[in-house]
């Protein structure tokens, strides 16, 4: 046992040393002349790792088969990654690392706002163009005008986010008059917050309800009792998958049924809770980004899930791939059709493109603003309806994740209150 | 009724509800810890890889999670039989046990931990008996299974150890063993062989509390790290060696918690639940219930 | 590449004789020798990525250096080493956001405002036995933890930015500036842990950590001691964490109370080896060293795996560390 | 010796000590007076009080009842070491070396701490030489032998230039020729001008050595004088010999 530590140790201090050798997606295109270099930092392990597993898988499925269509710009494309293990101080070091020692063509972002942003100084100290995935707002601060993120909140989170939440609200049979907000100590749901808070105000909502609780909570039966006592018409939940899940057992064990229930809950939109959850999901009304209904059929989706689908299980990541992977797909989408229209990897002119031209992808058309969000954000705010098991095969169709906003994608009718049927 | 009150009453059931939760976690350590004095930071750990095994066994068979706790009880006696072997013959033989047998538990913990995410992945596992899913309610309050019946099992386990403690031999030479290892050898009990055997329950029982846990909330490998602080602080505040005063001050811990959480936010209860250990280590070290010095 | 430069050259400093005079001057001269050989390598090379590796493991010297002081040194268990690196970077961004000021005297308040912290820990619970430190250390964590979470003003769990400039005049680059301030902490810790060690307080923490009562009984003020040593021990763990927004550009309280560095803070000094400055350093640069590699090789869960075999395995079979393997029985 | 004994100033002054565990009371009311130089025995049935009272004096027990002075200073409130910088020295029932320090750094300990930090390795080899130790200065204290720990204590105590010894038990577990070593080392320590309370249960050592002696029995001092009258007493012979 010893003297295999010391051995491996060995072996890892020489492994430092090289450097350069780097744990690359497609060893067959390391030999092949010229590839382009994509480099990124990922979530394989740690508290994001299920995310960024399923964004690792979508692109992955990208480079296969750019590589099929002969590569980009003529050149096979490589994945060049390493795990940050959700543990933002090794970022740093390894956006460093992709670009002075193994001097890729391209950066992009790790997954989520918490990576992004310590990825930020180092990249733009290179003047790289930066093309980021799920960020939140990261820009307002660093003001980088090479930063595109993919992520439908657009500019102002603040007064879009919740804002479908709200129009949807307003249909309710009897107008609301008051509103709970509940959110997770972080930083996306802290903003979400902001933004329910912003809506209730305009319309006139009294807000009964309005507390953080930290990512540590074991018990929420006080904190959903505490709620339901208030007696809210709309509650609004900012939570992430552990906490998701303890709130809706609460809610279901304390027979909280008010008007409206849901909000900016992270966790409904993957296949596990699905699973795990089944009929308790029915009519909760929730922040999301992408639903396979007649109205976001986008050229493509389809298949790309597809091919997602059959991999994922091997993979270990989500099942289903509703909720990162097709925009995954699609920040590598935008990459692609930049450098096709620029014709060569020239940081500026990739800058200049993706801020004048408009992007074509499997989630849909888009351009970017002036600071690199999505010029025309677009939330959705879907509804679980006859949610009768858990199994997954559903959530593979239209009629179960139900798009009520934004009214150019609606999909369905709003069901009221939350709560199973006949509750 | 007065809403406030019934929030109060709520708070107060919910409360106890999952400090019987936390009186099943913080049990095995007030054996281990409290009363071999084995520091050992590994014990939220190794009642998550009892979670992990109960969801893997009980999905594959399709049994009853807390039956399959119970069931899979013996083979983590031997897992704590074999982690004390290995700590005695490391660190308790050679005095170490302060400063390296500190450092072997954590390194344990982070083994369990990262050997649990490299094999079932990041994301939170579940297994739900059907009963999780009912509540009762007797009167204004409300009671639900998911938490109840875990309960049920913590407190028939926890009565019964309780019971051998007291009355059998073994029992109570291992109430001995922290007073005095030597009045031990003088009664010709290997003190050794009577830590190695506390020890295993201590490890049997963490892992019977990973059972609970699983019916009350998914578990993520990550999960022990909410417990490790909560733990810690009932058994000092338990006063250590006493069993019954760490289960008083389990139901004491969830039910502060929980009307902090009602009355005060959610986001202060961890605060209002540590600062008081702090406080308490600074004026009253034996605990609430332990005895003067 | 700095991480094979490195091990060698702290190895050169001889152990000192049992009671042999301490002779500060060779290594103070040594350690500058060494900082500016180092500087001038990594410079040479002219790659930026060796400066991140070069920070990413400077910082654990000074952080497992920091917990070696109380922890390797006279016993007492500091499982919050996170915390009190947080309190550093926080104290740092505090002071950015109120007065404007930089890191360099982010780094003194942090160190101020984090020994502050260690003396009122210490002072609570260090009347006690030992064990009851390390827990008050693990609460403490959370408790800070909770409060910065709840804190708006350095931006709750939102987290908090810092725009850092471009570069820093003499400097070729911001990653370089950086390097040379944790370079410099570096230097400057293991120069204190060293001199503790040689003085008087060493001696009277070793003598505290073998047999406390005996200790007090033959005039060792062992509650002063600690208190010192615990003081000082929170204050360089702050220093540590101070340029840790800066280094990232950004801040949350997830990453500030990162496990990582509750667990390298224990690991590091353990496997280097307990009880002398020497320890830590090692400790820090193989286990910092092997955690950068295996970031970009291995790149998986696989990594902390083996740090966690690594600890079990050295403190079981070699109790004394990698030092100790050098040293032999004594 | 003892007829500089007569005119020699207080010592140690110990008034109305007594000391309770929750309800139990393991000592109370004790009184006694020390001179400066005095070799006092201090015997007692198991659990008669004697370890409790030298923790009282020693300051291991920081609440206690009654008061304790040395050479006229009140000694409580203040900790152990403060009261070992005033002259107070102690060696312990078991021998409590520090284990990772060679026997000379044992003995440097103590002399780093009462001010006199120069020249510190040169006076521990003194006292190690005191008690015929110097040969083992490099040893560590696992590789003594039980009558080497003892001594050890010692040096480590004489290197406190005490005035007042408390020897608990310093000879427990030692055959009879170690006995009569330690019983040297003693005496020579206190012709050196430092009192000496021991306390004992090997009747020989205990007699031989003190001029007076004090008997505990239960938490209460039932007898103080030379030690051939108290030992004549028959209240002493009936609760500590156990006449049946």
């Amino acid at each position: 046992m010893h003297s295999t530590t010391r051995r491996d140790l060995g072996r890892f201090a020489l492994g430092a040393a090289v450097g350069g050798a780097a744990a690359g997606a497609f060893p067959a295109f390391a030999q092949s002349a010229n590839p382009i270099r994509i480099g990124f930092a990922m979530a394989l392990s740690g508290g994001l790792a299920g995310n960024g597993r399923a964004t690792l898988l979508a692109y992955q499925i990208w480079a296969a088969e750019a590589n099929a269509r002969g590569g980009v710009l003529g050149r096979p494309v490589q994945l060049v990654f390493y795990d940050d293990q959700t543990t933002p101080g090794l970022v740093p070091g390894i956006y460093t690392k992709l670009m002075d020692v193994d001097r890729v063509d391209i950066v992009t972002s790790p997954y989520a706002t918490a990576m992004i942003a310590p990825s930020m100084p180092v990249v733009m100290q290179r003047n790289m163009c930066f093309v980021t995935l799920f960020g939140a707002g990261v820009n307002e601060v660093f003001k980088y005008d090479r930063h595109f993120n993919m992520n439908i909140t657009g500019d102002n989170m603040k007064e879009t986010y919740a804002k479908g939440y709200f129009d949807v609200a307003a249909k309710l049979p009897t107008p609301p008059r008051s509103a709970a907000i509940l959110a997770v100590d972080n930083e996306f749901a802290q903003k979400a917050a902001e933004s329910a808070r912003f809506h209730a105000r305009q319309r006139g909502l009294r807000v009964v309800y309005d507390r953080s609780y930290p990512p540590s909570t074991v018990d929420f039966t006080p904190t959903v009792r505490a709620i339901q006592s208030a007696r809210p018409d709309v509650v609004f939940i900012g939570s992430y998958p552990p906490d998701s899940s303890g709130i809706l057992r609460a809610a279901s064990e304390l027979r909280f049924n008010p008007p409206m229930f849901g909000g900016g809950m992270v966790g409904p939109q993957l296949a596990a809770f699905q699973a795990q959850f089944g009929p308790i999901l029915n009519n909760l009304i929730n922040w999301d980004v992408y639903s396979p209904e007649p109205t976001m059929n986008f050229p493509g989706v389809a298949d790309f899930q597809e091919k997602y689908r059959t991999q994922a299980a091997k993979e270990q990541t989500d099942l289903l791939g509703n909720y990162i992977p097709p925009y995954a797909y699609a920040q590598m989408q935008v990459l692609e059709q930049s450098l096709a229209r620029v014709g060569r990897v020239d940081q500026a002119a990739l800058a200049a493109d993706m801020h004048a031209s408009e992007f074509d992808t499997i989630v849909g058309k888009f351009r970017f603003s002036a600071s690199g969000e999505w010029a025309e954000p677009r939330n959705l705010f879907v509804q679980f309806q006859n949610v009768r098991d858990g199994d997954l095969e559903k959530y593979k169709r239209p009629g179960t994740k139900v798009i009520l906003a934004p009214e150019n994608l609606k999909s369905g009718e709003l069901r009221a209150p939350y709560g199973p049927p006949g509750a | 009724m007065d809403p406030d009150l019934q929030l109060l009453l709520n708070g107060v059931v919910s409360g106890l509800l999952l400090g019987g939760l936390y009186a099943f976690a913080a049990s095995g350590l007030a054996m281990s810890f409290g009363m071999l004095d084995i520091v050992n930071i590994a014990h939220p750990a190794l009642m998550i890889a009892g979670a992990f095994s109960v969801v893997v066994v009980g999905t594959a068979l399709g049994l009853d999670p807390l039956l399959v706790a119970v069931l899979q009880a013996p083979l983590f006696y031997v897992l704590g039989i074999g982690i004390y072997s290995v700590y005695h013959h490391f660190f308790e033989r050679r005095g170490e046990e302060a400063l390296q047998g500190l450092a072997f538990f954590f390194g344990i913990m982070f083994i369990i931990e990262v050997g649990l995410v490299m094999a079932f992945g990041p994301e939170q596992r579940f297994l739900d008996p059907p009963y999780a899913f009912v509540t009762l309610r007797l009167g204004e309050i409300d009671v639900p299974l998911r938490m109840l019946v875990p309960m049920l099992l913590a407190a028939a386990v926890l009565g019964l150890l309780l019971l051998w403690l007291r009355s059998s031999f073994t029992g109570l030479a291992i109430g001995a063993v922290a007073q005095d290892a030597e009045a031990l050898r003088l009664m010709a009990i290997d003190p050794v062989r009577i830590k190695r055997l506390a020890f295993g329950l201590s490890v049997a029982l963490a892992a019977l509390a990973g059972g609970a846990l699983v019916v009350v909330q998914p578990v993520e490998p990550t999960s022990g790290q909410i417990f490790i602080g909560r733990v810690f602080a009932i058994c000092i505040m338990g006063g250590m060696a006493s069993l019954p005063g760490c289960i008083a001050a389990a139901l004491l811990f969830g039910v502060v918690e929980n009307v902090t959480a009602t009355f005060a936010g959610p986001s202060w209860s961890p605060a209002v639940a540590f600062g008081w250990l702090l406080l308490m280590l600074a004026v009253r070290p034996q605990g609430l219930f332990g005895k003067a010095a | 590449m700095s991480t094979t430069a490195v091990v060698p050259a702290t190895l050169a400093p001889p152990p000192q004789g049992a009671a042999a005079p301490t002779r500060h001057l060779p290594f103070w001269l040594g350690a500058a020798a060494l900082g500016v050989a180092l500087f001038v390598a990594l410079r040479l090379i002219g790659n930026e990525y060796g400066y991140y590796v070069g920070y990413f493991i400077l910082q654990y010297v000074v952080l497992s250096s920091a917990w070696n002081i109380l922890g390797g040194y006279a016993g007492y268990v500091n499982f919050g080493a996170a915390g009190f690196m947080a309190t550093g970077a926080y104290t740092a961004i505090v002071l950015r956001k109120a007065t404007g000021l930089d890191l360099l005297p982010g780094i003194v308040a942090a160190a101020a405002v984090a020994g502050l912290l260690g003396l009122a820990t210490g002072y609570l619970t260090l009347r006690l036995r030992g064990v009851y430190f390390s827990i008050a250390t693990l609460c403490l964590a959370v408790v800070l933890h909770t409060l910065v979470v709840n804190w708006d003003y350095v931006g709750g769990s939102r987290g908090a930015y810092i725009v850092r400039p471009r570069e820093v005049p003499p400097f070729v680059s911001y990653g370089e500036y950086l390097f040379v301030v944790m370079l410099a902490l570096a230097i400057l810790t293991v120069g204190i842990a060293r001199a503790v060690q040689h003085s008087r307080i060493g001696r009277g923490l070793q003598a505290l950590r073998d047999n406390e009562r005996a200790a007090e009984a033959v005039g060792v003020p062992t509650l002063r001691l600690k208190l010192v040593a615990a003081t000082l021990c929170g204050a360089l763990m702050g220093v540590a964490g101070a340029p840790l927004p800066y280094y990232s550009g950004y801040l949350n309280p997830e990453a500030a109370f990162g496990l990582a560095y509750a667990v390298n803070a224990i690991a590091m000094p353990l496997i280097g080896g307990v009880g002398t400055w020497a320890g830590p350093v090692i400790g820090a640069v193989v286990l910092g060293g092997l955690q950068q590699a295996a970031t970009v090789t291995i790149s998986s869960a696989l990594n902390l795996w083996i740090v966690g075999w690594m600890l079990v395995i050295f403190v079981a079979l070699a109790p004394r560390g990698i030092l100790g393997w050098f040293q032999g029985r004594r | 010796m003892s007829e500089g004994t007569e005119a020699a100033p207080v010592l140690l002054r110990a008034d109305g000590v007594g000391k309770r565990f929750g309800g139990f009371v393991a000592l109370q009311g004790i009184d006694i007076t020390l001179r400066a130089g005095e070799r006092l025995g201090l015997i007692g049935p198991n659990g008669s009080g004697k370890s409790t009272f030298v923790n009282c004096v020693s300051g291991d027990f920081a609440q206690h009842d009654g008061t304790v002075a040395l050479a006229g200073q009140a000694l409580n409130g203040l900790k152990p070491h403060r009261r070992a910088r005033l002259g107070l020295a102690r060696t312990f029932q078991l021998p409590q070396p520090f284990a990772s320090m060679s026997v000379l750094e044992n003995v440097r300990v103590p002399l780093l701490f009462s001010g006199g930090a120069a020249a510190a390795t040169a006076r521990a080899m003194g006292c190690l030489e005191q008690v015929e130790m110097a040969g083992k200065a490099g040893k560590l204290p696992r590789e003594l032998t039980q009558v080497e720990q003892r001594r050890l204590e010692l040096a480590r105590a004489i290197a406190m230039d005490p005035r007042l010894l408390i020897a608990d038990e310093a000879m427990a577990g030692l055959s009879h020729a170690e006995v009569d070593q330690i019983l040297t080392l003693l005496r020579r320590l206190n012709a050196a001008g430092t009192a000496v309370i021991m306390i004992e249960h090997i009747m020989r050592a205990v007699t031989e050595f003190s001029e007076r002696l004090v008997v505990f029995v239960a938490g209460r001092k039932i007898a103080d004088g030379p030690p051939r009258e108290v030992l004549a007493l028959p209240e002493v012979e009936d609760a500590y010999l156990g006449r049946q």
